[in-house]
């Protein structure tokens, strides 16, 4: 065929690779120096760490090019990126492979071509300077023809998404749709070249590799170099700070903008409001969007359904926070009147009871706590049925850490004087900040769902079963940021029958009420209610049931059959 | 403004007033502050107009001042105003008129009282009788010094020597009025006008040759309620109520201020000062103040009076600028001059206020 | 010279030269702030409220009647916790529009 | 069954009775003191709460009493009862008998001069509800001039001891917040502020053209009565009024304020509703049998009461009232 090792057309298929080397390569350097000095340390450990370096071979493997979580999720879809990631990277590897068995073409030397600068091309367009065994053609055919049929997946996905199981899509600009046809040409374009030999084909194959290589940087593309940066940062432990800085930003350019956070995301009831998904929000502050990458971030409910199903698990809510913190809302908060507040307890007892704010307006819950606490003869006492102060959640959902501070501290301080060696908490959004953010050595903290599951299993509280159907929802500060699933099902199951919901558990739809959105205006949120209701009324239940204020609350506005507290329910069987 | 809905007001709040023979009854504070007012009324009243105005040397306060500070009970102050009008009746008159616009209010409240209430009236004839031996009467009519001015005000305008007008320009005087609350805010029939256009005042400046105006704050009272001008603390509110008035009156450069309650001269006159030397601000043009008068003062004025007879020196704001403007002719080195001749001394010039 | 006492300031709000710059702004991010009925529920149920002055209500008042100094510092209090939004029979976001009024 | 039914009244109460009436084939005899039909209502520019024109709803009223017996330009001086029933005679001296009265006499709009604090009369520019309404109909009123900040005042000559009214007149909330609206609509520029005790607007459409005002118009409500009403230098209105929610008395510069003047019974009747043997309720208006089933009837037996006479009302109220009396009358002359 062709006596040389070189030919122009190797060219533009070069510079791109210069150019997607050297940008990465700047880009790497950037990112690590933009770390916290102790993340640093942090990152260069976990490389020579067995733990974390096993971790990072499984996951680069397992994510970057098997996309294994989007196989759980969809299959097809899983289908589509493996046959494209795996295909091109074992073509690349077994080019590389090639160049140590290849039979070179007439009259070049084998030596020539292993040179080093051969190398750099080489097996990119192997077939025009060489021939493969028969085993190595076979197998770069088979892969070759692997991602050409994710391509065409990608194409009928392009053409019709919901063929393949999507609803919504991200919609894309110009760069984007550029660099996606050159990615769907690539490979035809190579085949054509390879069996055709067809000089023209040969350019067109190498043109589009730049145009691939030099556009990747500016799109969505970028997410293939810097997810293995982030699967690394990730498994040494780092946490978001702020927002498009060092770690986030190996987060941002690894978002694919997959868009499966869009039809996970329960805004996405309308298009208008898919708009706030987080595939945008992501995409907007990538693009220094500072103006929307804000709007997004205050009107978020911050359910963190999307980091559960993200393929990449892109903590994006933390971004949302750090992106809050940095709105100038300028409150100067001023919290020392709590100082007046008296801490001295007037009784010590074993449980201690918080219902919180938004309890305060679900007297039912309280009521309900009581009966039982008290059917199940605890030594109990109510922390603040007399008036409460926030448990400092919401100020931290406006990411406002420090000015919570004053808040924190009162609370710890009243449970400390307490005595109570036990805090029973009624509303998942304390839970949340008890949980993670208050220093409570030597007190138990329990949601009620897991204190009333416990008070049944050991005996303390006798339920009797009815006939009554429920559906859990998992209201989000509970199932998806602590996974107590199965404690509240189970007490459901002891009190009547349970019903599946459409989707449940880490996937369960936000009831809409979430105090972590700031502007979703009340007709917005009564069609997120909606919709989560309908999931919930999949499998016809007698009565919905939550296990968070704020949910019976919001729920209560929109569904069709009684809603009500775990508490509640409980307090009618025992 | 609509001239004509303020007449039909007018024309609405009319009273017959006796043409002659009254009992009257003196100010406390004003015998104290404006002594030559109520020289200047009997003189005018008696002299002037040759009607009959009977004093006599026993009437006491009426008791006010200390009714409305909270010191006495209603029914103490009743029994004082009982003894008046028994003194009255003792003295063989029907027709009773006082100088101060509180006691003014307060006899009308009281008759009001006791008309609605007869049983308090019972109890009040009892304790008058246990108390002083004398026999309850009510008065005919009652009357503020003010509305026999005011009724009598053409036939002062016919003896008037000095219209308010200025002479320099010919253009009429501008002339704030100002009514004392108690004349008819309580009891909007009981005074010629009423309580929100009141025409005592307006009748006599119209009369005399003025102009009125009418400015956003003449409702406002002067400030003086008695409770805020006897703690020293609570002046701060009394002199803003002036302040206020000021403020607002201001851009109508008026040139003098008429008022019939003993109070409202004095507040309106000695604020200036002390507004002037917290804040620097005076009211009227030249660095001078805005002369607050009583009504008997400007009735002397035009009627020829000698400024110092009319007791003009003791106000606070110079007297003079008004004089001058009026072209009533005096003698500055009189001005400080006492009965007899007497030196009385020249007090000493404020900082910011101007005197003469 | 010291009398002893003062001119005090007029408790009058003088509409007429009230600065609305604040108000309006919001009113235009936040056309719902002119659907409030003065209920008083925000105020009410106000957990700060518990332990202070704060009230939503009057602070749009405040907001409209030239005292914005007084609005701003009665928003410190604000523990954001949004029983305010979650009660409002007007379904006002009120929790957003505190936090618009000082950004 | 040809009964003539004597109508005191021509506007919306008298004319709807007339209707109906003569629809069940009663005779009806409206006498009427002015010289048109129509009462109030036919001097009204649009009506609330949805800004539907008077004159459409007096047009429809009109055509529909054409054939009616109509006096206008008249009024009943004499009236008496006998066995046979009414004996009536007009102030063009003729007589006419019926065998019942309906009293549709409504009512008269509260002087607004007898509130002296607002100036109306004094102040050039302080007008009421009524004239503003004219204002609306006919596009013409010298104080209107280009107005920057408009204010209306609620309750004037209602809930108000001091003027012997304590009742509320129902419509002056709703009708000032109508035409506040209009007034937008007119000047959008100009800035509107209503100064209410009590915003008492509970029909149907009602909140909605309340949240239309704040929405729309940005019609500013100030819980507070005016007290106070000056004049500046410049012939500007200052009021002073107390913002009760704020807890601070207020004061501002207005260039028109609006009184919204209550309803008062209609006095020119009393002579004649004595004769009648009609007494008065604790409001002035004309006292009913019961405010429940007996609405429409009085202690006089076949006399009977329909639309403002007894109370303020609304137009569907009255025309509700109109209705209702003439069943009560059909029954009557049919028991």
């Amino acid at each position: 065929m062709n006596s040389q090792i070189f030919h122009p057309f190797v060219l533009p298929f070069v510079l791109g690779m210069a150019f997607v080397l050297t940008y990465c390569l700047v880009g790497l350097i950037r990112v690590i120096s933009q770390l916290p000095k102790d993340d640093r340390k942090k990152f260069w450990r976990s490389l020579v760490t067995p733990k974390t370096a096993w971790a990072n071979i499984r996951d680069l493997f397992g994510d970057c090019l098997f996309h294994v979580k989007i196989w759980k999720r969809n299959p097809v879809l899983g289908y589509m990126h493996t046959a494209i990631a795996f295909g091109w990277f074992m073509i690349i590897v077994i080019g590389h492979v090639m160049l140590f068995t290849l039979k070179p073409l007439q009259g070049v030397e084998v030596e020539r071509l292993q040179g080093m600068f051969t190398n750099f091309y080489y097996p990119i367009f192997f077939k025009y300077f060489a021939e493969e065994t028969p085993v190595f053609a076979f197998l770069m055919d088979f892969f070759l023809l692997m991602i050409i049929s994710g391509i065409l997946i990608a194409v009928v996905k392009k053409i019709h998404s919901k063929i393949v199981g999507v609803k919504r899509v991200m919609h894309f600009g110009f760069a984007d749709s550029l660099i996606r046809f050159a990615l769907w040409t690539i490979f035809p374009f190579r085949l054509i070249a390879e069996k055709t030999n067809i000089m023209a084909f040969w350019w067109l194959y190498s043109i589009d590799l730049l145009i691939f290589m030099c556009m990747l940087p500016f799109t969505r593309y970028m997410h293939i170099p810097t997810e293995a940066l982030f699967i690394l940062l990730r498994h040494a432990g780092i946490k978001v700070t702020e927002p498009r800085k060092g770690y986030v930003l190996a987060e941002l350019y690894s978002c694919p903008s997959c868009g499966l956070c869009i039809d996970a995301c329960p805004m996405s009831v309308n298009d208008k409001m898919s708009g706030n998904t987080s595939a945008y929000f992501m995409k907007k502050l990538r693009n220094k969007d500072t103006e929307e990458s804000q709007r997004i971030a205050e009107t978020c409910l911050m359910c963190g359904k999307c980091v559960k199903i993200c393929p990449l698990s892109i903590e994006s809510c933390d971004i949302k926070f750090s992106q809050r913190a940095s709105i100038p809302y300028n409150i100067n908060s001023d919290h020392s009147y709590l100082n007046v507040i008296s801490t001295e307890a007037e009784k010590s007892s074993k449980v201690l009871y918080f219902a919180g704010c938004m309890t305060q307006l679900t007297p039912k819950i309280m009521r309900a706590m009581k009966q039982i606490m008290e059917k199940a003869g605890e030594d109990y006492q109510f922390m603040d049925e007399n008036g409460v102060i926030c448990c400092g959640r919401p100020m931290m959902l406006s990411g406002k850490t420090a000015e919570a501070k004053a808040m924190v501290e009162k609370n710890t301080e009243l449970i400390k004087k307490s005595g109570a060696t036990k805090l029973v908490l009624s509303c998942p959004i304390c839970y949340k900040v008890f949980k993670e953010e208050y220093h409570l050595e030597g007190i138990e903290i329990q949601h009620h769902t897991q204190y009333i599951d416990e008070l049944v299993k050991t005996g303390k509280l006798k339920v009797s079963k009815g006939d009554v159907n429920y559906v859990y929802h998992d209201p989000c500060e509970l199932g998806r940021a602590f996974e107590i699933y199965d404690e509240p099902r189970e007490v459901l199951e002891n009190v009547g029958n349970l019903r599946k919901a459409k989707s449940e558990k880490e996937i369960s739809i936000c009831c809409g009420g979430s105090l972590g959105s700031f502007t979703l205006t009340q007709q917005e949120r009564d069609e997120i209610t909606a919709n989560s209701v309908n999931d919930l009324m999949f499998n016809n239940p007698d009565e919905i049931v939550t296990a968070c204020p704020l949910c019976l609350k919001t729920f209560a506005r929109k569904s069709p059959v009684k809603v009500k507290d775990i508490a509640e329910v409980v307090s009618e069987k025992i | 403004m609509i001239v004509e809905g303020k007449q039909k007001i007018w024309a609405d709040y009319q009273k017959d007033i006796p043409d002659d023979h009254y009992f009257y009854v003196r100010s406390c504070i004003r015998q104290s502050f404006w002594p030559a007012s109520e020289v200047t009324f009997l003189d005018i009243v008696r002299n002037k107009l040759g009607k009959d105005f009977y004093e006599n040397e026993y009437h006491t306060t009426c008791g006010g001042i200390a009714y409305h500070s909270d010191s006495i009970p209603q029914e103490t102050a009743m029994t004082i105003i009982a003894r008046q009008f028994a003194l009255m009746h003792e003295s063989g008159y029907e027709n009773y008129v006082c100088s101060c616009i509180t006691s003014f209010g307060l006899y009308t409240e009281t008759l009001e009282t006791w008309h609605e209430f007869p049983e308090l009236e019972a109890k009040i004839r009892q304790y008058l009788w246990d108390s002083c031996k004398k026999e309850f009467a009510k008065p005919k009519y009652l009357a503020h010094a003010s509305d026999m001015i005011y009724k009598f005000r053409f036939d002062i305008a016919k003896q008037m020597k000095f219209p308010l007008v200025n002479v320099k320009t010919g253009k009429p005087l501008k002339v704030v009025e100002h009514i004392g609350c108690h004349y008819s805010k309580m009891f909007p029939s009981k005074g010629f006008g009423g309580a929100e256009y009141p025409h005592v005042l307006v009748g006599m400046v119209e009369a005399w040759g003025g102009e009125v105006i009418d400015y956003p704050e003449r409702r406002q009272c002067c400030g003086f309620g008695f409770r805020q001008y006897f703690v020293q603390a609570n002046r701060g509110y009394s002199e803003s109520n002036t302040h206020k008035k000021f403020e607002s009156m201001e851009p109508y450069e008026p040139d003098l201020i008429i008022t019939n309650c003993p109070g409202c001269p004095y507040f309106l006159d000695r604020w200036q000062y002390v507004i002037a030397e917290q804040t620097g601000k005076t009211y009227g043009k030249d660095g001078y103040g805005i002369p607050a008068l009583t009504y008997e003062e400007v009735a002397g004025l035009v009627m020829g009076y000698d400024p110092w007879d009319l007791g003009l020196q003791v106000h606070q704001v110079a007297i003079e600028p008004l004089l001058e403007k009026m072209g009533i002719p005096y003698d500055p080195k009189k001005k400080y001059q006492g009965v007899n001749g007497k030196d009385l001394g020249v007090p000493q010039c404020p900082m910011h206020i101007k005197s003469v | 010279m010291d009398f002893g006492f003062c001119l005090s300031p007029s408790s009058h709000v003088k509409m007429d030269s009230v600065d609305l710059t604040t108000f309006n702004r919001l009113k235009e991010i936040n056309p719902d702030v002119n659907t409030c009925i003065a209920c008083g529920s925000c105020t009410a149920t106000c957990t700060a409220g518990n332990f202070t002055e704060m009230s939503f209500r009057r602070m749009l008042l405040m907001l409209q009647r030239g005292k914005e100094d007084e609005a701003k510092k009665m928003i410190q209090r604000c523990m954001l916790c949004g029983k305010c939004t979650l009660v409002c029979p007007r379904g006002i976001n009120i929790r957003k529009i505190l936090l618009d009024i000082t950004r | 069954m040809k009964e003539n039914i004597l109508i005191i009244g021509g506007g919306a109460a008298g004319m709807e009775a007339a209707t109906q009436l003569q629809k069940m084939g009663l005779t009806p005899i409206i006498i009427e003191k002015s010289e048109t039909l129509g009462g109030h209502i036919a001097q009204w520019d649009r009506l609330f709460p949805a800004f539907h024109p008077a004159k459409d709803v007096v047009d429809k009223m009109l055509d529909q009493v054409k054939d009616v017996k109509t006096y206008l330009n008249t009024e009943v001086v004499d009236i008496q009862k006998d066995n046979n029933g009414f004996h009536a005679v007009l102030s063009n001296n003729e007589k006419i008998d019926a065998k019942a009265v309906i009293l549709a006499t409504g009512f008269d709009i509260f002087k607004a001069e007898r509130k002296q604090e607002y100036g109306y009369g004094i102040y050039n520019n302080v007008m009421t509800s009524v004239e503003l309404e004219k204002f609306f109909r006919t596009g013409k009123d010298e104080r209107i001039n280009n107005p920057k900040k408009i204010g209306f005042v609620h309750c004037v000559g209602a809930r108000d001891v001091k003027v012997c009214n304590t009742y509320c007149s129902k419509v002056c909330c709703t009708t000032a917040l109508k035409q506040a609206c209009e007034i937008k609509e007119v000047f959008p520029d100009a800035e509107v502020y209503t100064f209410y005790m009590d915003l008492r607007m509970f029909g149907p459409g009602y909140e909605d053209l309340y949240l239309k005002t704040q929405k729309d118009f940005d019609v500013k409500c100030v819980r507070g009565r005016v007290c106070e009403v000056s004049e500046d230098m410049d012939g500007k209105l200052v009021i002073k009024a107390e913002d009760t929610l704020f807890g601070k008395p207020l004061k501002m510069t207005l260039d028109v304020l609006v009184l919204m003047c209550a309803m008062e019974k209609n006095k020119s009747i009393d002579a004649i509703q004595q004769k009648l043997g009609v007494a008065n309720n604790n409001d002035g208006f004309m006292q009913n049998s019961d405010m429940y089933l007996g609405m429409n009837n009085t202690a006089q037996d076949g006399v009977f009461v329909a639309g403002a006479c007894t109370a303020p009302k609304s137009l569907p109220d009255t025309i509700g009232e109109a209705r209702s009396v003439a069943t009560q009358v059909y029954n009557y002359i049919n028991r």
